[in-house]
């Protein structure tokens, strides 16, 4: 489809030739989805599965639960080969990617402000292919750190005080579920390019005949249609308390989904659990969001972003 | 694009019937069939309520690539395979696959054990017109919990595979039908009476555990077919770990659903 | 159904004969359920609408949207006629529902400290029937007051502070999403008898077409089963910070919704939006509840109250 | 129990046909036929799809209570009008009424002036009988977008209730069917050529305004029947509100879905 609107956005310093990039965790590294389009060619950027300075094994099974209200629940607990087994396992098909005009962002995971720092080392020297790094301070799913790590607007600061001296890359933090205005203040007040949100909301599922969680652990994320109104809330919070682009991430499965986040301030927006169960959406909701943007009489997108009218 | 990549196909459904006590026979259409390597399986999506958004990831018993044909059993347990269950023939969807690694043919020579458990039938007998193709003799013990939950016409096609040398045991838990007991009793037997080079099995995970804790104790090399709830199946999210002797986990979804038991931590 | 479990409960002085109750602003005043069964023989309890001490029109149209992901968004901002009005309209009804055994709790609602105080002296006065109050410090579609009186424990224990000298009859409080476990202690520290949770969690839906929301106002209250293991979850964070009990409510739309929410610490659970689509749920969802308390082999539900294992 | 309460009652679908373009034409057997009063609604859950949990208010053209039988006529907007689109006969699932309040009788004496917009006309077809029954005459007008979109077999029982001496009128904001303009013109000439005691009308709100406006400067009555997302039909939510003139709200479900139209505030 010939665009007569201009789609390419800016996030932070990513330049994307359309607003769509994927939510880690939701898209493997990328080539799980060479099977059903043509990722290179197609999204705006890829967000990579977090990764840790060395390997972690993740959570036990059962990691994923079924919810009846349009959701899912999982608490994977971002397990990865470390940046040396990712870099070698992925990084030349992540450099075929940014060659093909698609951008790449490599998300930064740790338990400690001293494992940001080594992961995000490592990253540096060893991946010339991340055209930006998103920091995880949001996963509900590990022990230590994770979603501690951004619980407050003074811890956040600190991931970002250790994390963005090393880089001259754009740097994204990845949100939680609350607190938004305030955080994202804080955060863009010390060095943040870019702010993605939101990451899952705790959720709990329980079997009534073992009185146990239907997981191994007793929370886990929700994703999925189910939160999309709740996250382009936040989204919108977010947006009118920083002037850093946004990222909106939260149960998106079609343009107008995808559209709202937008409207909301979302200058890009992350297709996450419906990758999941409908692989082949991305380039779909790539061409809704065109054809909107062409019947909402603009030239380039980036004028939609925040039009919300309230 | 990625050489062994999975991808999306169109499927009409072509017959869904109940087949047992709870258990269900589905005859897709789609051009998966041609595709496909015993063992593997597919996520199909039932069309129709949004409030459930997963697909039902299923083995297959058998494919036909001329017809296009892929026949599948599966156990009407959750609110998915329940509206699974409801679709009729003509009714047309989208499912995902080939996904995962498959059976591969024993190392070794000699004849092969089959070893299913209720609903673990359908990709045991995939295995079987595998080891048939390769002219490999198999026996085989199918169980199920009781005479109602038994697949015969599957049986019958299981001992059809199996040919003149072949034993096909069948067992119930109550002993409603064939032999009372486990299935890993008649294993128990069948492994002093005649030798094997390897043991394939798929069922409940108790079964499996079993199962392998006896191959291995005869010195026999093992193949299970792990069942795990899935997001994606084709490794997008990595939901579907299976923890590892080794350490660590495998992903269900791409690392198997097949396994050599020897690296399982059952 | 003869029960072989005791089903009755006390939510901090309001003993009710089981554990049913319904979230205020789903059930009318309960005489809108009359044709669908017999109110005051089959609830545990029944929370009235929110009234203020002078009535409210509410917020103009439109005041629902549906939402794709299994929920429904509302704004409808607490119309009420006033303590007054509400006496005169439904006094009578409620002191019936009271004589059948089924327990009537008042939602006292305002913008301001002395708003909430007036209300309380009029219901203190003119309500005999109530056998217990409920304060709402959580809408979250009433431009002042409402979730604002709740957003930090300071807040919410002035509220108490106010409304606790004013009666002896057992005062719920109505929370909102956030902060679930710190709040909870400072409202337990201020005299609470009781913890009611969730209010709706705020969301957005946008008509992408005219940019604006699809609701009156910016953001309304997402509620329905999307929700539901967010609602657990808090549920279970809150049962965990205090000692008072929990009336849980989020997304119940059967037996096993209930249960969990009584697994994660609620001695009382409501339904809510499930009365609105599925008028005749409560009595289903009384026997299911009934039926797995008995298939858990307990002789009393109160054992089954915070019995989750992890 | 409260007399006039709202309850619950299964209905089967007998019929569900398209009857114009984007309209669909719905016939259940149900007990509330024997209770609905002209003007009333009644709230259809939609079965199957647990994603979208509202159900959809839909005000009715006739009920036969010895048939047990009620017709409905429906625009296909969303979602959930799409899926009730999707009900074929035999189908049975459950509603909530009879709900609101419907048309009265006019209050002096002469003839009444009806008018619908679009799918507002089923709901003026019920007011149609029950002046016809009344033995009061009445003239109509009703107005669709297009050709396309003109309920032609309704506009004839229409006519057929309005009798020899009712005039109906069908306008198209097109031109493609009958005259040429909205309802308002043609209702402007009826006002000028005879006398009326009370207008009903149903449509879009813009033109329920317009009729409005023009009624008050006659100096006739008008009922109008209001549409309104709703959450219950039954009072429980508050949800449907419509503003007076009076200041503050009522609500659709309970306190309508018929006004007087003065009280309304456009």
């Amino acid at each position: 489809m010939v665009s007569t609107v201009s789609m390419a956005v800016d996030l932070g310093g990513i330049r994307m030739r359309n607003p769509l990039n994927t939510a880690s965790g939701t898209y493997g590294n990328g080539v799980q989805f060479e099977g059903f389009y043509d990722v290179g060619a197609t999204l705006g950027a890829i967000t990579c599965k977090g990764v840790a300075a060395v390997p972690w094994d993740g959570n036990p099974a059962p990691r994923l639960a079924e919810l009846p209200g349009s959701a899912i629940m999982n608490s994977v607990g971002l397990q990865n080969p470390g940046v040396r087994g990712f870099v070698e396992r992925y990084g030349d098909y992540l450099q075929g990617l940014r060659d093909r005009g698609c951008q790449v962002i490599c998300q930064i995971a740790g338990h400690s402000l001293d494992e940001y720092r080594q992961a995000t080392e490592l990253f540096e020297e060893l991946a010339p292919f991340a055209s930006g790094f998103e920091v995880n301070i949001s996963c509900p799913n590990i022990a230590q750190g994770g979603a501690a790590m951004g619980a407050t607007p003074e811890a956040a600061a600190q991931v970002m005080s250790v994390v963005r001296p090393l880089t001259a890359r754009p740097v994204v933090v990845k949100m939680a579920p609350h607190d938004v205005a305030e955080i994202g203040r804080a955060l863009e007040a010390s060095g943040a390019d870019a702010l993605s949100l939101i990451n899952t909301i705790p959720g709990m599922a329980i079997d009534i005949r073992t009185r146990r969680s239907r997981l191994a652990r007793a929370t886990a994320g929700v994703s999925g249609p189910a939160i999309h109104a709740i996250a382009v809330r936040m989204v919108w919070e977010c947006a009118n308390a920083v002037t850093i682009p946004i990222c909106g991430i939260g149960g998106v499965a079609s343009g107008a989904d995808a559209a709202e986040m937008i409207l909301a301030g979302a200058t890009a927006v992350s297709v996450g659990t419906a990758n999941l169960y409908d692989p082949t959406c991305v380039p779909r909701i790539l061409v809704e969001l065109e054809e909107w943007a062409c019947g909402q009489g603009v030239s380039d997108i980036n004028e939609l972003i925040g039009a919300f009218e309230c | 694009m990625h050489s062994d990549a999975v991808t999306q196909h169109e499927f009409v459904v072509r017959g869904n019937e109940r087949a047992a006590e709870g258990i269900w026979r589905l005859v897709i259409e789609s051009p998966v069939a041609g595709q496909l390597a015993p063992g593997q399986f597919m996520n199909l999506r039932v069309p129709g309520d949004g409030s459930h958004i997963l697909g039902i990831p299923l083995s297959f018993k058998g494919a036909n690539a001329q017809a296009q044909t892929v026949e599948l059993l599966y156990a009407v347990v959750g609110e998915g395979t329940r509206r699974l269950s409801q679709m009729v023939a003509g009714q047309s969807s989208t499912l995902v696959g080939p996904c995962g690694r498959g059976w591969w043919l024993p190392e070794g020579e000699g004849r092969a054990l089959l070893v299913a458990g209720g609903i673990g039938l359908p990709p045991v007998l995939a295995a079987a017109r595998m080891l048939a193709d390769a002219g490999i003799g198999f026996d085989a013990i199918a169980g199920s919990r009781t005479a109602d939950m038994v697949l015969s016409d599957d049986i019958e096609d299981l001992a059809r595979l199996a040919g003149a040398d072949g034993r096909v045991i069948t067992c119930t838990d109550d002993g409603t039908a064939g032999r009372r007991g486990f299935v890993t009793e008649a294993m128990g037997e069948l492994l002093r009476e005649r030798a094997y080079a390897q043991a394939y099995a798929c069922g409940p995970n108790v079964m499996m555990a079993g199962v392998a804790r006896l191959a291995d104790e005869h010195g026999v090399a093992c193949q299970v077919s792990m069942e795990r709830m899935m997001g994606c199946g084709f490794g997008a999210c990595s939901c579907c770990n299976v923890a590892l002797v080794a350490g660590g986990y495998a992903l269900c979804c791409t690392d198997g659903p097949v396994f050599d038991a020897r690296e399982v931590a059952w």
